[in-house]
């Protein structure tokens, strides 16, 4: 295949089926997988070409699926479980928490448990009630999962490839209302680590730190700042446990300036850590606090107020601003 | 032919597993080889059970209205449908017209744009509107987001129940006054809602029931199991209305059980019954004798109605990509209003005259729905702060404060230009 | 008398609710005064159905010694006893006497500090005894936290499961080198590992099976309701061997479920079956049949094993808060292991010398479970960081370097000094 | 009764025990709170005076346990709810997040949640696995509950009422390793409003926050910092969800230096965004960053290491020190 232009959810569905090729030890589990490919096509197609007994279509009961797909690993296969939305991920949070996180410790390290669980996630997609939210925070705080998200459709492909090769559980965050962005994804690449952060655009004055869907946002407003003259970088954090801060203190000790964007809420949303830890490691280089970018502490909204609950290009400039008026 | 001996015979080989114990890291011992058969390897064992299959109808099925609309006489329910009236027959007719009519109103709605989303319940108007009719006024409801004909049964302005899918608010009717209530998204969790409620009903010494709707999918969660539980237990004036209609979004019900659904209730203690969803008649006389024994303090209740989802999951759904259209065009033959109009024209029931009538009413409520859609104005901004918490809170008046401070600016550089 | 017409029965008042729809803020509208009554109000209904009670050992229950030690036929489950040698009876009588010893001794440890707690199986030897022999070298167990006479069945040496109750771990042993899978405390959990894995044994094309232990309390958990449909439906061979010992902590059965716990499988579409919990030979001929079944490709059995937790439900536990001396009393006449020696006695397949030998091995056993527990080591510190994640993780190498320098920083202080 | 010596389990029995007799809606529900009174005896008696009606045993199903709660409160009922240990919440977590938190707003205001859920937390009492953790973070992100934290029997007391005649979903943690402590309860008094933080002991050198169990930690470090000449105020914040940010400020304008501790993980935990929020509305009065002292990004440990993993005197010190050497 080599170098391809490709949506992201078919960067995803190009990974899972190299996954599946390439050991017959992967399966994938979820609602709607199979015959459907799911309700955003990622596993398109992949049911006809593995079978049933590789692509399993499963009752719907989310703590069911990740709890069998723990018993599936036991067996020593490697399960990539679809979590249909965001806001449906929560019957399984106790299978999760207590069982798949703590269960490589719990043995003294004498099972592994190498489940990867893909949420699409986020909102931007006029959805109804829990379609559109981000709990990635409610994962990154519990030790023993790791939690990443691809920004564009190659990292979607090599990210995938990693988190399916990890011998601990994933939590794969896919940034639901990009699945149609394209990019060119190389499949001959070697890939970077899976949680190093990436500096997508390189800048003197401030620096942006986002992930997932609120990467582009962050590439849009540091365009826009350029033409006032203000120069961004933007860092691609990719991962939210662990969190690189190496790299964003490399970025910060440059810039003296810090914005956090994300689309969950902002308090104890990973922005929150992020502040606290780069404020402590950057004490007497920032020139300016924090600060972040996120949504609100509240449900959330309908579909005709999300444009004003998520943080956009605006929300994000006038952050910039903020910060630059210290 | 049941699921269960299918099941059974299923050989243990994995397509596609080429190495069973390659490359694993962990517990892959190939254990065969150990293998040893005992004596009575062909024994079944005492407790096995034949079970009916999931998916044809069976004998169990309660129906008092062929899909030819014939009546057929039922000794245990016809009771309960024993004093109906023709005009309460016209009734249900137009209850189940003007619900697919709205139904249908919506559907054309989303695709002109102005709902985002639809979730149709075509085809499954007679479970609705036969379970809906038989609740009583103090009776509570607790919906799935397709209950559009129950909604209308009790009384919730259609209009209300397009909110959500609009995208101006997440249900927001208030669920008190016609005792029914939000939709529910989160599959299965409104069942212990209305286990909970019903514990509160049987508390105050009330004679109120409560019905729980949820699918054939919903049934696999936990939380549906843990109503049973909770039900059983403290016996409360629950009825479990499980509609059957085959598919939860492109799986078929053989994904979640290998039995009958209303077989389900019996290992928790409490009877279960499966009706022809498709049947209105059949459906009000069952829930009425299902309320009703919730009302006299005798416990829960399963009622699975056994009919067909004759459209697409929602309107973002296709289902061409996952069945077969022959199977919907066998579930056409036995539409639930067709069939209680060549009932209703055989027994003279209703003239010309009603079925015009009716007509135009129809195109007058989908006018009307059509309106109302249109007109509904986008919620304002500062809704996202509202009814956050009853007392209020901090932080959410702080987000408010400098939420209104930004959109001020915008106001600001714009009076500045 | 049935739990489920003493359910019905109970009459709708609330005890301590003097007035009904006073302080509420929602819903508390006064729905008796619009109640009437159907023509039909003493019908119970076509699917109710008369269910044996909870509390009691009914026809339903399997027995194939009584409490007496008298061995009575059962011509089902016979065939899976069949070639039992008086050896394996002494066997298994040994295995109960051991494991009973470990136990008390374990309780003692506790008593005596060594221990933080500790989950006695006092009464449910023949449960666990008889139901592990009946596992395969190949077979899998998924034990609750109070299977040690299971894991002595697998070969786990006994002082491994004390060091979470001492505190020392939380588990971790390996549990792919008896096939004996960690003690699981979150309550139900382990029943869909279990069903996991026996997927992938089905998978794998390996006629091995699963055994998920659980309690009468866990019973009413969504997981093990989850576990039921997962298996059901992809008829993974693996058997829910539930360990109904009477109590939930504090809890009888009761409020666990109005009707016997074996009768949940049915709703599911596999057989449950009830086996005296404290008769070993019928426990281990009932999950042989079941274990074989699994191997067969016929998918999942319930067991429900009818026994009695003699003890405290831990070491923590008071339960002369909550249940009467007479119960357990009536439950010592039926002890497990008097009732097997009765049999191995009358039957002259033991003398003298086994039992003395046997007290000698006891002796023996609890003195190493003594010393090896005392030698115990507390962990390394750094062992809180260790196993966090297989592959590392950059937060943990951070805080485990936080870690030293604040240790070594005391050392510091203390070479300072 | 007035003022009485009580043991902060005691305190809790007694406030819950006044809110049955004051309101015949209020309810008791849990595993074992009824003949056992709890496996803390914290619910006591009160089946006995109550009756079964009143306070329920429930069946073992801890998302059954919320989700019933729910239903009763839809019907007027105001149910306190007993999760049995911290670790054993989680089987309930769909239902508090997607139902309880957001039902009230679902209905645009139109019906109240009053669901009280009780968990006892923290360790330092030599527990098994899921007996000992603090995840109080999982719960102060979502918007639409709220929680508090009592640190003493008086406030246990207090705080317990105005929890029950809250109209909102209130997590109550309960600080299982001070349920022995005895305090004066004056059940006279007029109590505070129940999301203030209190300053528990005024100093001026440095601010130690924290709640729970930690307050008490944080007094026996202040009254150790001050043999060495430090004067250190203790703020006992009382509530996470919302954080009584106003006084942490008063506070840390006047101090210049904040410690947050707390026994949950550092990682995204409450402390994270109270050093987030805090620089940024005081980052001209930080003399050093925020530091936080907390548990590990690791499962909680065996008992036989709680001592290292926990906050303890040393630890707290070793913070002061840390931040007084800026
Ligand atoms: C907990 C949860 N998981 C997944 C979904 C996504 N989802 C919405 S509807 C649906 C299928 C429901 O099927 P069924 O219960 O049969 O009801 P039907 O839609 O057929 O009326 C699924 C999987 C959800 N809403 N909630
Ligand atoms: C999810 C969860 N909730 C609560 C507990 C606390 N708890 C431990 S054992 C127990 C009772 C279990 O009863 P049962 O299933 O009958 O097993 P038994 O202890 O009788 O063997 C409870 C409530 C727990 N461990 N997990
Ligand atoms: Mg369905
Ligand atoms: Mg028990």
């Amino acid at each position: 295949m080599a170098a391809e232009k490709m949506a992201l959810a078919k960067a995803i569905n190009e990974s899972l089926r190299t996954a599946l090729d390439a050991d017959p030890k992967v399966l994938i589990m979820g609602e709607d997988v199979g015959k459907l490919g799911g309700v955003f096509r990622v596993t398109d197609g992949l049911q006809k070409d593995f079978g049933e007994e590789r692509v399993i279509d499963t009752p719907l009961a989310e703590s069911g699926i990740v709890g069998t797909a723990i018993g599936l690993a036991l067996r020593g296969y490697r399960p990539v479980v679809e979590i249909q939305f965001d806001g449906f991920v929560f019957p399984a949070y106790d299978q999760i928490v207590t069982q798949l996180a703590k269960m490589h410790a719990r043995a003294l390290g004498k099972i592994k448990l190498p489940v990867v669980i893909r949420i699409p996630y986020g909102g931007g997609i006029g959805a109804v009630e829990h379609h559109s939210e981000s709990p990635e925070a409610l994962f990154a705080h519990v030790a023993g999962l790791k939690v990443v998200s691809p920004s564009n459709a190659s990292d979607a492909y090599w990210m995938m490839q990693q988190a399916i090769q990890s011998d601990d559980p994933v939590i794969f965050f896919e940034p639901k209302r990009r699945y149609w962005d394209k990019a060119e994804v190389n499949t001959d690449a070697i890939p970077g680590p899976l949680h190093k952060a990436r500096v997508v655009r390189e800048g003197a004055d401030l620096t942006l730190a986002a992930y997932g869907p609120m990467v582009k946002v962050c590439l849009e407003a540091a365009a826009a700042a350029e033409e006032e003259g203000k120069s961004i970088e933007v860092l691609d954090l990719r991962s939210m446990s662990p969190i690189d801060f190496d790299s964003v203190q490399a970025s910060v000790e440059k810039t003296r300036r810090l914005v956090v964007v994300h689309e969950a809420p902002v308090f104890l949303g990973t922005g929150a850590e992020i502040a606290a830890r780069i404020t402590e490691r950057c004490f007497y280089h920032l020139e300016a606090p924090v600060l972040r970018v996120g949504g609100y502490h509240a449900p959330y909204p309908p579909a005709r107020l999300e444009e004003e609950y998520l943080p956009g290009l605006d929300r994000v400039l006038d952050a910039v601003d903020r910060s630059l008026a210290y | 032919m049941t699921v269960e001996s299918t099941a059974a015979r299923k050989p243990r080989s994995s397509a596609g597993t080429k190495s069973a114990a390659s490359t694993g890291t962990t517990g892959t011992k190939s254990a065969g080889a150990t293998g040893r058969k005992t004596a009575a390897s062909k024994r079944t064992g005492a407790a096995a059970k034949k079970s009916p299959g999931t998916t044809g109808a069976g004998p169990e099925l309660v129906q008092l209205l062929t899909p030819e609309g014939k009546r057929v006489k039922d000794a245990t329910y016809d009771p309960y449908v024993a004093d109906i009236t023709p005009e309460d027959l016209r009734g249900l007719y137009r209850d189940m017209v003007l619900t697919r009519r709205f139904d249908a109103e919506a559907t054309s709605l989303q695709r002109q744009g102005e709902l985002g989303l639809w979730a149709s319940l075509l085809g499954q108007e007679a479970a609705q509107i036969g379970s809906g009719r038989a609740t009583r006024e103090d009776d509570y409801v607790f919906p799935t987001y397709r209950e559009h004909g129950v909604a209308w049964c009790r009384g919730v302005d259609p209009t209300n129940l397009l909110g959500m899918f609009r995208g101006v608010n997440n249900g927001g009717w208030d669920p008190n006054s016609n005792n029914f209530h939000l939709y529910t998204i989160v599959i299965g969790s409104q069942t212990l809602h209305a286990t909970g409620y019903a514990m509160g009903v049987a508390k105050d010494g009330a004679d109120s029931a409560v019905i729980a709707y949820f699918g054939d999918g919903a049934s696999s969660q936990g939380d549906v199991a843990e109503s049973f539980t909770f039900s059983a237990v403290y016996n409360a004036p629950v009825v479990f209305f499980c509609q059957n209609n085959q598919w939860a979004i492109s799986e078929p019900t053989e994904k979640q059980t290998r039995v009958p659904l209303y077989q389900r209730a019996q290992g928790f203690g409490f009877p279960g019954v499966r009706v022809d969803g498709n049947d209105v008649l059949a459906c009000l006389a069952v829930t009425k004798w299902a309320l009703e024994r919730a009302r006299r303090g005798e416990g829960p209740t399963l009622v699975e109605a056994y009919t067909y989802r004759m459209g697409a999951h929602t309107t973002s759904d296709d289902p061409t990509k996952y069945r077969a259209d022959e199977e919907r065009e066998a579930w056409e033959a036995k539409d639930p209003i067709l069939r209680l109009r060549t009932y209703l024209e055989a027994s003279n029931h209703a003239d010309e005259a009603f079925f015009a009538e009716l007509e135009a009413e129809s195109e007058a409520l989908g006018k009307r729905v059509r309106e109302v859609v249109r007109a509904m104005p986008d919620p304002d901004h500062f809704a996202i702060f509202e009814n956050v918490y009853a007392d209020g809170h901090a932080l959410v008046d702080e987000e408010r404060a400098q939420f209104a401070a930004y959109q001020a600016s915008f106001a600001d550089a714009g009076e500045g230009k």
